[in-house]
Order: C-alpha cells, then structure tokens, then sequence
C-alpha cells in the first residue's frame, strides 16, 4: 500500500503544537517543513534539539513560530540565519535562549518521564536570568553550599526529522543519531520522512538494531526522496551549495524572502 | 622558516594543548582543529582529538550529547569557545550586542554549548581571531557563559587564557583578570593596548609569541594539513596551498 | 602484539574498589570473575546495572564482596541464588536493595557527571526506607504538593564486562546493550573481556558504530573465549544448563560450593 | 470444548488486557506472555507486545532502561508484577520474610523494577498462581512497591486486581480494598477465603471465571502456542503438548 503523501503528514501537525526538531547533521525534513508552510501552520512552539539552521529560519520567516527555544540557529559556514534575526528584532516570537546540554537534558526528562532534570553550568550567565522556566536548588546531597540548575522536561507534542531509510515494519534507521531517539521518546509521535523504505527487516540483526529507532514511537512516515534538500543529509548528500549562498543573499530583505517561498515553497504546490 | 598568521595560532593552540588526554573541537573551527590535530600528533599516542564534522577523527558513537558528557565526566581536558564579545572578567557573549535581549540590534546565532562547557572543561582556551574594541568589550551585553565569579559554585572548568591575532592573555581565575603573556611577531603591546576594549594586567617586559621551529612546520603543513583537510578543505587550499598541491 | 591476559586484567582490580557489572543477557564476564576470585580480591562495592546472577553469587560465595547494591540476584530458571541468600542471612556484606530503573539512573547520573538523578515511583515503599543514600524532595516545578525521590550518582571505579568482538582499535561492539555504554560512561574505566578480536573498524559505518562502545572508555580488554560461560552470551551461546544445575545443587552448602571454587575456579590455575 | 488451569489463566490475561496499545512482559512469564500475545491477535493490529527474552516479540532497541523509559512517558499500558507476598492493601513483596531485614529468614531475589513500575504503569495485573495463606498474607514483611495509599502523589500507576490458581480479586484503588470478581471452574468461595490471609470484599453471588470459547482456544493452541513458544519451550511442551506434536 503507498504511504501517506508530505501533504497528509502536514496536516497532523496542528497550529500551537510543540515540535522537536534536529540540528542539521540529524537529518532536517526541510520537505516536510515546506508543506507546514504551505499548509500555514501558526504558532508553533519549535524545539531545536538543541540547534537548527535553514529549518528553523524557514519557519519563522513564513510566520509559523510563536515560541522559539533553541541554543543557536546559524547557516554554519554560510552565515547568519536572516529571517530568525529579523524576526527577534521585530519581536516576531517568544525567544528562549537555552544552551546545547539544556535542551538535551530537558528532552531527556521527558523521555523519561521525570518532570525535571539536574544540569551543571549556567550560573551566573543571563542564559539562567532569562529563563524563568529554569530553577536553581542547593544540591541536597552536597555537605556545603552546591547551587545547580534544574531544568523542567520539554514535552514535545510531535518529533519531526527526516532519515536515510524506515524499514517495511515501519522502524527507521537512524545510526549514531541518538538525539533523534531521544526526541521520539520525548514526544508524543514522530512524524517521519525518509529517502525511501527498505523491504528489509532492522530488528533482525543486533547490529541493525543498534542504529533503530524502533516504529512504536513513530506516528508516520512519508517518502521524500533527498527530503532534506538543500541541507545535507549525513554522509549521503551534501548542502546545495548554490543553493544556500542564493538563499542567505535573497533573504535579507522581506521582499526577497516572499520571492523565495514563491519560488522554492508555494511554487511546488502550484505545479502538483 | 617563515610562517603565517594562523600557522602561528595553531602551533600556539598545539602548545597549550600539552599534556591533554582528551580534546574536542566545535563547528566552524579549523585553527583549533589543526591545533589539536598537531598536538596530537606531538602527544607520542597520548592524546585523543574529536573533531566535530571529521569521519575519521570522530570517535563518539553516543549522538550529540555525548560530548557534554565527557565534559560532565570530567574525561573532557580542553575546549575551544568565542564570542562576539569577551570582557575583562572573561565573561562570553554569543548572542547579541546593542538595545535590549532579545531585540539586539545584533544578533549571532545563540549559546550554543557555552552556557555549560565553560563550567565544566577544565582547559578552555578562548579563541577570537579579531582582535578589536568591538570584540573585546569592557563588559559585555549578555552573558553566555561567565567568567570565573569567585563564588563557591562547582565549576571544574573554565578559561585559561584568549588567544587572538595580535596575542595571548592568560586568565587568573582567582584574579579574575587578563595578563598579557606574549604578543605575536609584527605587532607591539601598544596595538594590543589600543585594541583592547578591557584593563589587563601588562609585565615590563612581554615577550614575543613563541615562534614554531621547523620540524613542527614541517609536521603542520604535511601530515596536519592533511588530516584538518578532510574537515575543512575550503581552509586548507587557503592556508597550506602548497600542501594541496603537493597532494595532487 | 598481544593482549594483556586476563589475571592482568583482574590484576587492575584493587581491594575495595566499586564495580559495576551487567545482568546476564548483557554480557557478563565470567571468565574475569574467576580471575578475580582466584587473586583474593576482596570488599568489593558491587554495583549491579541493574540485577546480576552466577556473577555475583560467586563473588559474594568466596567472601569478595563489602557490599552489595542491586535490584535482584537470581538465576533465573535455575532457580535463587544460594550464595547471596546465605551471604544475607550470616550478614557478610552490606545489602542495598534497589529497583532496576533507579540502579540505571543513578548510573546515568554519573555518566552525565550530575550529582543525582530523579525517579518516579517507590514512595511509601520498604526500598525507600532502607536507602538513607535517597532523598526525597518536593518537586519544584508543581503547583500542589509533590514528592519525589533524588538518587545520588553511582559513580563505579571499573566496568567489567564480557562482549563478542572488539575491533583492532579497541573500540568494542555492545550492539543494543546500552546498559553497557551507560556503565561505562558512568565509571573510571572499564575492563572487557571479548570472545575475540577483530581485524576491523567498528567507527567505519554509520551502521556498525551505532553499536559500538568507543575505545576512549576503555582500560584494558582481553581475549577470553567463551569468557562468559556458564552464563550465556547474547544469541551467541546459551546456559551451560548441565553445569548451572550443577552449581545450584552444590552450593547449597559452604562445603559444596567451596568444593565448586576448588574444582571450576582455583583449579584452572592448577593447571596452568 | 475443554480446557487446562493455564489455558483459563491465559485467556482471563488476554481478556483484562483488552483495549490496551503496549503491553510488556518481563523474566519468567509464560502465562503472561502468552495472554498478550492473544490479546494482540484479538485485537486486530492495535496491540503492540514486547515479550522480554523474546527475539520475534522484542522490538525494545535503546536497552535495558527502555521499559522503564516507556513505563516513564505513559506509553505502557499493562505489566505484570508477582510477589513472595501480597497483601490486602495490594502491597507487594519480591525481597524476604520472615525476621528483620535484611537478614530475612526467606530470602527472594529482590524487587526488580516493581519499586517504579507499580506506580507508573495504569494497569498492573498481579498475577501469582498460588493461592495460599504464606503468599496472601495480612500484611506483607517488606514492601518492595506499595498498593496505592490514598496519599496524594504522583501515580498513575498501580493495580487493577490479582490473579490467582484460584481466582480474580479486582482492585479499587480508592478503597484499597480487593474484591472477589470471579472463581475458576472447579473452585469455591469458600476455597479462596480459606486459602486468603486478607479480608477482601465478596458480592452474595460471585460468578464462575468465564470460560474461553472454542474459537480463542484454537487460536490459543495453535498460533499463540507457536509464538510463546519461541521464549518458552519447556512451557509450551508442558502446557500445549498436541500444539508441539501437531508442529513437528
């Protein structure tokens, strides 16, 4: 039976919903972020397990994000991310600035089912002063004074990421990507895109386990062939380079921006 | 021999690096990654490097988190952090400058893993090429990552110095200041002075940085430029060109 | 060059030391245990992640253990384990009873270099009470009253355990055992002991390094073949059934099992 | 059609699972094992089973704290928990009895995950074929995980009822009290209050334990009896010795 269309997939992600995303060298369903933003989703809380890039600055560029908490959002050699800055500056969304072992902890938390989780660091940093969210106890274990950190856990409604491949049963190779297990396990589904599906089995063989995120996490899963297009996705393919340095020129402006969802958002639809 | 500017940095970072077990370099950091590639290299088998964005120099199987882990264990002996500003208390900013957070008028990518490294790797050498008043700020506009407050906090970890293009300060963590250790061939303790936007502490006499001799320039441009290559081929053709195209 | 042996290995092992150890379907390193057992080590704080079996019943028959921390020991369908109940009752060692996901967070504490770890659950109940190491605090993110259980990090010195390869880097393949990866983490070092080494790279692909514990934890491995049994390892090798009903027969008794130590433990070094 | 003592357990298990999306079983539990197992075939697809020591019925790949992880972010529905002994506010004993901890007369193996997972798990089934009044005691000599306490925690977790050679007791967690729901074919109230250290709650009419029907009995020894097989042999050859001919 062919599975659910990009489009079916977007549709399961309400407006206001929390969603878990990976950094780039997780695997970005940029695809499947396109169709979010063809679809209008509004307000999402967008979670960056712990940073993202074009993903996230795609999002809030389209106006989809109320609540934005991440350790960075950053192009990486292509520079800064345009609308994510021009959307603080005009206050476009809720900024909760956090840093990469927060976010992990947080996601963990949850994935354990623990309302809160300990975290070394932060004090002192205006990281902790901005983030009411955030704790500080005396360690009751410590015989002296021991401020630390407590995180509450960060409860996504939906994991979102795309992965080389998901086998027939619907189990998703995801190798050393352990972040993405992590989110799945946090979130209440996983909304997954993937090159393409293997007739094979990953359960059968201890070493392909290994690197399975096993399908009772995971709520569905699409086909989009080079889905994380124009990031890159592992070792598999490369950013598009053209690409890229085209995106971070036009996007500057807010005009350019609008001419870009024409042409690589809003275009697709209109061509299917 | 003759050498550049970053050639300069990275045997400079190789040194500072000595006697390290286990070192790791973040995104976008090329002279790090050669530093620590280098003194591994110098380290007789002594040292592990990863090198964030390497294949073959990654050795972490465990996904992302992995590295903050190794920093919690305490099996993580040195690190490289930035800023777009860095004061005189050794405080880091990575997220904006000017107006209000989060309406700077400025605004870099975020904290990244600043905000708990800092605490927790023993050796953190900060590292800003630039070497400006707009960088090195009196005091900066938000605190990534602070400096050493002097509280009873546990913090096993913390800065040991800033290396830039014009010099190397070291911390005093109990001092809570800068000292000017040496300043690079071609520049002078005044530009350092002009250019610093922080008091610091200045000897009579500062020496000039540490010149790296032939052997380990011969060691850098070959072997090192190699293995930094696989990562940051785009910084290679244009730090080591003859390297590249003795490859060829 | 060849490996160190395995009395090297239980050489590393000092008086006193705590250590960790898998339950059997892990890979428990029996063939270590023995070694151990024959060099006289003795007040070992034996921490099992989260239960154990033969392991520990010998350790604790042949007066190596100060003191004991898990959530069971049993051998399974061979029945209780007669050394650890005789062990209690004459008051050998020092018991600390757990629950199995409070034995593995409070090792994932310490892998995370945090002072404690929360874990729903065990309110009201007799582990509780016994374990004045726990704390209870109320949780700080809750608007009404509510409690919650802190557990210190166990912070093993060494690791030991038994897998089927290591590869020629000494980076060692656990597969799904992430019981494995999260002692190791967790402790000072580890000793492993591997059914054999192989002329390969498990860092070399995303598939075989999604199961690979890297060699930057590790101490020291040695070759032992079939340095599990009689204990299984994975679906490589079942129970020694003959010999598991064997020791549960003879080791009722201290003349019995000391007579098992004479004939399976000391009398390998006899022999060579 | 005729039917053995496991047969009736197994598919009584099935039956109280019924409407459940994850249930797992853990060391030692062919009958549970095999009443999730039918569970699943009745319940066309919804149900996922996790058999611990199974290789078919396993799809756990994060490790030993996966289950509890699962338990944690209210994924599992239904487990089974046992006891040395049970008593009549449902708290359970897998450590010793007898004498003062820890030097216990009876010494059991220890609590295994009960101390965590009686709490987290909404429908905990206590299964424990004998039915006697060393196992069903007034008050348990150690609680390993307590029956629910009325105090206000966080809980939702705990008990739906025990299961017995006997009977099944369901559990009202607000009253914490058990209540004779049904008695199996071949057995008495009379039986179960003799044998019963507890007071528990009995209606003036208790039911006979339902009886499979015909169909749930041939797929329990046909497909089911395969599939428990797997993880349990010596359980299979005993309990379904035509399903291990019929097979060969």
């Amino acid at each position: 039976m062919p599975g659910p269309t990009i489009e079916q997939l977007a549709a399961q992600i309400p407006d206001g919903a929390r969603i878990a995303v990976p950094p780039d060298y997780s695997g970005v369903a940029m695809e499947l972020t396109r169709a979010m933003i063809r679809r209008g989703v509004r307000n999402l809380h967008l979670v960056c397990v712990p940073i993202s890039g074009l993903q996230a600055d795609l999002l809030i560029g389209a106006g989809c994000v109320g609540t934005l908490e991440t350790s960075a959002v950053t192009l990486g050699e292509y520079g800064g991310a345009p609308r994510f800055a021009a959307g603080l500056k005009r206050g476009a969304f809720k900024m909760m600035d956090a840093t990469c072992p927060a976010v992990h902890a947080a996601i963990q938390a949850a994935g354990k089912g623990l309302p809160f989780m300990p975290l070394r660091g932060l004090l002192g940093s205006d990281l902790l002063k901005n983030r009411p969210d955030w704790q500080v106890i005396d360690n009751p274990f410590a015989a002296e004074k021991d401020p630390i950190v407590l995180l509450p856990a960060i409860r996504p409604d939906i994991a979102v990421f795309h992965a080389p491949f998901a086998d027939r049963n619907g189990n998703v190779f995801i190798g050393r990507r352990r972040e993405l297990v992590a989110m799945a396990h946090a979130s209440a589904m996983s909304l997954v895109t993937v090159e393409e599906i293997r007739d094979v089995d990953l359960l059968s063989s201890e070493e392909s386990a290994a690197g399975t995120l096993t399908a009772a996490y995971i709520g569905d899963i699409a086909v989009a062939p080079r889905g994380a297009w124009p990031v890159k996705l592992w070792d598999i393919y490369d950013y598009d380079d053209a690409h890229m340095r085209q995106y971070v020129e036009v996007s500057r402006s807010d005009e350019g921006f609008a001419r870009y969802l024409a042409d690589f958002v809003y275009q697709r639809q209109a061509a299917e | 021999m003759d050498y550049s500017r970053q050639e300069l940095l990275i045997t400079t970072i190789a040194r500072l690096l000595a006697g390290c077990r286990l070192v790791a370099t973040g995104a976008s950091s090329p002279i790090p990654g050669a530093g620590a590639l280098l003194a591994r290299a110098l380290s007789g088998g002594r040292m592990r490097v990863n090198v964030l964005g390497s294949i073959r120099n990654d050795f972490l199987c465990d996904g992302g988190v992995e590295l903050f882990d190794l920093a919690g264990q305490g099996r993580l002996d040195a690190f490289f952090l930035g800023g777009g500003q860095i004061d005189g208390q050794a405080n880091i900013n990575l997220v904006g400058a000017g107006s209000a957070y989060p309406q700077n008028d400025v605004r870099w990518p975020g904290s990244f893993g600043s905000g708990y490294l800092y605490y927790l790797v023993p050796r953190v050498i900060l590292f800003r090429e630039e070497h400006t008043r707009r960088v090195l700020v009196p005091q900066v506009d938000f605190i990534s990552a602070a400096g050493p407050t002097g509280e009873a906090i546990y913090r096993p970890g913390g800065p040991i110095g800033l290396l830039t293009n014009l010099c190397w300060f070291s911390f005093d963590r109990t001092r809570r200041r800068f000292r000017l250790e040496s300043v690079h061939r071609g520049h002078s303790v005044e530009e350092v002075r002009d250019n610093t936007g922080f008091d610091f502490d200045c000897p009579d006499h500062v020496p000039e940085t540490a010149s790296p001799d032939a052997a380990t320039l011969q060691l850098l441009r070959g072997r090192i430029a190699a293995e930094i290559g696989e990562t940051y081929p785009r910084f290679v053709a244009q730090v080591f060109p003859d390297s590249v195209a003795a490859a060829q």
